[in-house]
């Protein structure tokens, strides 16, 4: 007993350095690039975003011809309100019928250019333009629709893939800096949710501190489905809404889930082994949001089977042990406990 | 027969599929192959949400609802309920086909998941749904892919029957527009025979956009340019018989995979603004499957493309050889 | 050459700090955040909804000549009394819109700005499907999970009622 | 399964596959559930062409002043539990089979079509048209109507 004080303190010789220590371990170990550009070194890791770059341009095809479906929709939509957002600003001098079939030819054209030029520059920008005038469209009726934010951002970025498809083009250079990109379109990914799960945290802590009903409250969950439900006309309802109002605590721990899964999704992006686990969570989140909520934002499920479930980054030999010890919170407590216990053991 | 020169000429003609063990030979094809599966399961996935969305307007209403064999089990509850059910199950067993594809149970309760929609869907009213037929095929096929985990590496056994099976997923979505533009001919025929408007009439798309509209009340984008304009439509639609009816055919000629698919998507694309109607749900298929098909060499020679063709090319490669033989001379 | 030290790495994590800057610079500053064009904080659902609360609303009295026997509050009436400007289902679009409007009326009517009123109430009778109808622009106050499930409120105080013309 | 049975498999799976449809195409339906020929726009309408459609007599116990046709009857007397496109086929059914005096697989359309009369009961009729294809797009004009049956919704069965 005595012997394992002693070498306790002669490890964290102060309380204030042990603290200090297992402040800046978590971070200095997630924030700088070490570990994933030791992974972006190897050629598996090349390799296997290389293949998953195409199947980007091919869903966009798919999803743009999905469009059609959502035609009629748009038409009647425009009918009231249409303001064009600066991508469209030749809408002015059309007749709204027309706009709508020329962004959407436009749209269908581009992305099967896309499918078969996307490892030319040229092919991927006019990709990320018919996203862009299709995003413009949909948003140009007044209100904001945030859904297809991400598809725009995403061809942005893959413009900068370098040129590395052909098997005579791949110096190390160019392969990390593919890997880079790609690595940049899953890290504005997991951004996108961190940013929603920090203004939670925001949120919950000014609530908490004036007393008010906070995320950590056990009716949280069904506070925020009731207000979202009576807004809806008297027919409809979402399908799980109703039992998480009549029982709020089943809302409880799925609410903390979902502010721990969002927070920490950037710190995954320095964390490969954990990406599909993410992309999982992330998925039962949207579909989870939308049964209760009513929330739809399935235009992001694509990226996260895309870009994570699979991730390039993602060591095949990584264990479940590493896995675990990533995690956030949980992780970090537990990187603590075996070194104890080896120290107990001396 | 067989040692016949000439017969032997004609089917190096039609068909010169390098055998499938050529393929399991190198790396490349099986890696693209199992890439794509992958990818089919996400599409899935993607699907499977969206319908979440679009809730039960998707499917007809309950007074209509007449169940097929494999619904009958709805019948103990309420459509509704059933409704809730497939949705979930297909919601469910998509999902657990994108992550655990390489597993054969996971592939089966993938397709029980498309085969159950597709039996709801074809529950409601008199007509069998058919937007879902070239998934049902797909999702069938895909079971006899060989259980592997993708980090494993195969034998040359394993990874032959793997693009066997692959190459059974890419037959299945070819078989169906085959079998479509076999009966686009078969109709010709019998019409010629019969005396009477033809499929290769000029007229012939004129007359088939004045009645589908006519009789559904519906308006598209370029039906009535046609119409007016019979002349435009003559290419379209012999363009699209000859693409439907040799599609089996470029099954076996991988260098035209991706024109192919291509092709087959405008054709889906033209029906559209033709004739106002929506049938995308072999799209996705065309594209996933075709675009990047395993089979396909890269850097084939535009000239090879050309003569692979099916007839233009034949004709070609029977010019050349002409050519060639009279240069001897 | 050293990885850390690459141009287009660092124009990443710049694309990444400018997108998060903005968002957090929009969130607290850009108070319609619709006009932000492609960029957003995401603050979605942020806060957990108070307990009790209260909101300007509208309540139908008179439809199509007919006399409600239960008012029915506009949120409910949508696609019945007012036009949905989308068949989307779940769709939020228009709720924002006449709820909008009813957020601006409410206080002007508080504060009697004749021509204000005027002008809003011309926005939100354009909506209605049919004229006249007769309402009443209400402040009610109550808790969500009790309206949700008994239709219940704690409170509700007239600001005025109107009958609409066609404009 | 070991490679050639699989081949052999595939393969036979695919000519069934194609005979069956082919055979099923011949049908009334011309499909059966999970087997589908793809057999789509196969006959290109003919110039003069002839189409079955319903023309209502009495609608809701009241004799109509001028008896309507379907295209002009839908969405007003008819609810939409059937697509349009599927209500052409299913009246062309009972129509051909009419025609053809074969009346053995029309009561399932009848009964499909009566059920999706707003309000009963309906007198119809079962009307073949013929008319310039393109003409009738045009214009609607027909050229020649001729009854060939009459329904009444309280009728039982045929």
């Amino acid at each position: 007993m005595i012997k394992h004080i002693t070498q306790n303190q002669k490890n964290y010789l102060t309380r204030f350095e042990f603290i200090l220590q297992g402040i800046a371990r978590p971070i200095s170990k997630s924030f700088p690039f070490q570990n994933i550009s030791k992974i972006m070194r190897e050629n598996y890791a090349f390799e296997k975003a290389r293949t998953i770059v195409p199947f980007f341009y091919y869903f966009m095809v798919i999803v743009a011809l999905y469009r059609i479906l959502d035609l009629s929709n748009i038409v009647n939509e425009g009918q009231r309100i249409f303001a064009p957002r600066w991508p469209i600003f030749w809408a002015d001098y059309l007749h709204y019928l027309t706009v709508i079939d020329i962004v959407h030819v436009f749209f269908i054209l581009a992305t099967l250019t896309g499918a078969f030029f996307y490892r030319h520059r040229a092919g991927r920008f006019i990709v990320f333009l018919g996203i862009l005038e299709y995003h413009a469209l949909r948003n140009s009726f007044g209100v904001t629709y945030h859904n297809w934010d991400i598809w725009v951002w995403i061809a942005l970025l893959f413009i900068f893939l370098p040129d590395a498809w052909g098997s005579a083009h791949k110096s190390p250079r160019k392969r990390k800096r593919f890997l880079l990109v790609f690595w940049g379109a899953q890290a504005f990914v997991l951004l996108m949710y961190s940013m929603s799960g920090m203004w939670k945290i925001i949120a919950a802590a000014g609530q908490y501190l004036n007393g008010e009903a906070s995320a950590v409250s056990f009716d949280a969950f069904s506070l925020h489905i009731s207000t979202q439900l009576n807004i809806l006309p008297e027919t409809m309802t979402s399908m799980l809404g109703p039992l998480i109002i009549n029982y709020p605590l089943l809302g409880w721990l799925p609410l903390i889930a979902i502010i721990y899964l969002q927070s920490f999704s950037f710190f995954i992006a320095f964390r490969p082994s954990l990406h599909s686990i993410w992309a999982l969570g992330l998925i039962l989140f949207h579909v989870g949001a939308y049964l209760t909520i009513g929330a739809e934002f399935f235009q992001h499920i694509p990226f996260l089977l895309f870009l994570f479930l699979d991730s390039p980054f993602r060591d095949p030999r990584a264990s479940w042990r590493q896995t675990i010890a990533d995690l956030p919170i949980f992780g970090w407590i537990l990187g603590y406990l075996p070194k104890r216990n080896i120290t107990n053991a001396v | 027969m067989k040692s016949n020169p000439y017969i032997k000429k004609f089917t190096a003609y039609i068909y010169d599929f390098p055998s499938l063990e050529s393929f399991a030979k190198e790396e490349r094809p099986f890696e693209k192959a199992k890439n794509i599966v992958r990818y089919l399961y996400y599409f899935l996935a993607l699907k499977s949400t969206t319908m979440l969305f679009a809730g039960d307007t998707y499917f007809g209403t309950s007074e209509n609802f007449s169940p097929v064999w494999s619904t009958l089990w709805v019948n103990l509850l309420s459509p509704a309920d059933a409704i809730t059910i497939i949705q979930f199950f297909f919601l469910a067993s998509a999902f657990i086909g994108s992550f655990f594809y390489w597993n054969r149970i996971a592939r089966i309760i993938a397709f029980l998941g498309v085969f159950e929609l597709h039996a709801l869907l074809s529950s409601f009213g008199i007509e069998v749904d058919h937007a879902w037929y070239p998934w049902l095929f797909v999702t069938f096929f895909l079971i006899f892919l060989p259980d592997t985990r993708a980090q494993t590496r195969h034998s040359l056994e394993g990874r032959k029957f793997f693009l066997l099976v692959f190459l059974a997923v890419q037959a299945s979505v070819f078989f169906t527009y085959s079998m479509s533009g076999f009966g686009k001919i078969y109709g010709a025929i019998n019409q010629i025979i019969g005396g009477g408007m033809h499929a290769f009439a000029p007229e012939a798309l004129a007359l088939h956009v004045a009645h589908w509209l006519a009789s559904t009340h519906s308006v598209s984008l370029l039906g009535p340019f046609i119409i007016d304009h019979p002349w435009f439509g003559w290419p379209l639609f012999v363009g699209t018989i000859y693409l439907q009816f040799f599609a089996l055919w470029i099954l076996f000629k991988p260098s035209l995979h991706k024109l192919w698919a291509a092709g087959l998507v405008f054709s889906h694309i033209g029906i559209y603004v033709i004739m106002g109607l929506t049938y995308l749900s072999s799209a996705p298929l065309l594209i996933l499957l075709f675009f990047d098909s395993p089979f396909h060499k890269p850097g084939t020679s535009w000239r090879k493309i050309l003569l692979d063709l099916p007839i233009f090319g034949s004709l070609l490669r029977l010019f050349m050889d002409f050519r060639l033989s009279k240069m001897k001379k | 050459m050293s990885l850390s030290h690459s141009l287009p790495k660092k124009l990443i994590v710049l694309f990444l700090v400018f997108y998060f800057v903005v968002g957090v610079y929009a969130h607290f500053y850009i108070i319609n955040q619709e006009e932000v064009y492609l960029l957003y904080s995401w603050d979605l659902y942020t806060k957990v909804p108070p307990r009790i609360q209260t909101e300007f609303t509208i309540l139908i009295h008179e439809f199509e000549g007919k006399r409600l026997e239960n008012p029915i509050i506009f949120e409910r009436a949508r696609g019945v009394l007012y036009s949905s400007l989308t068949e989307y289902r779940h769709s939020t679009y228009n709720k924002t819109n006449i709820q909008n409007i009813v957020r601006l009326l409410a206080p002007s009517i508080m504060h009697d700005k004749t021509k204000e009123i005027e002008r809003l109430r011309m926005e939100l009778e354009k909506t209605f499907l049919s004229h006249p109808v007769v309402y009443e622009v209400v402040e009610i106050t109550f808790n969500p999970i009790e309206r949700w499930k008994n239709g219940r409120f704690i409170n509700i105080n007239s600001l005025g009622i109107f009958t609409s013309q066609v404009f | 399964m070991p490679y050639n049975a699989l081949k052999i498999f595939l393969l036979s799976f695919f000519i069934v596959y194609f005979f069956a449809g082919f055979y099923v195409s011949k049908t009334i339906r011309g499909e059966k559930y999970l087997i589908f020929p793809a057999f789509l726009f196969t006959q290109v309408p003919p110039q003069i062409g002839t189409e079955y459609t319903v023309r209502i007599l009495e609608y809701g116990g009241k004799e109509l002043d001028h008896p309507i046709l379907f295209p002009d009857a839908y969405k007003l007397y008819f609810d939409n539990s059937i697509a349009l496109p599927h209500y052409n086929s299913v009246i062309r059914r009972i129509g051909m089979n009419i025609w053809q005096g074969q009346s053995g697989e029309i009561g399932q359309y009848i009964e499909a079509l009566e059920r999706s009369f707003l309000s009963k009961p309906v007198v119809y009729e079962i009307v073949r048209v013929k008319f310039d294809t393109i003409e009738y797009w045009r214009t609607g004009k027909t050229i020649e109507e001729k009854s060939i049956a009459t329904f009444n919704t309280e009728d039982a069965g045929l």
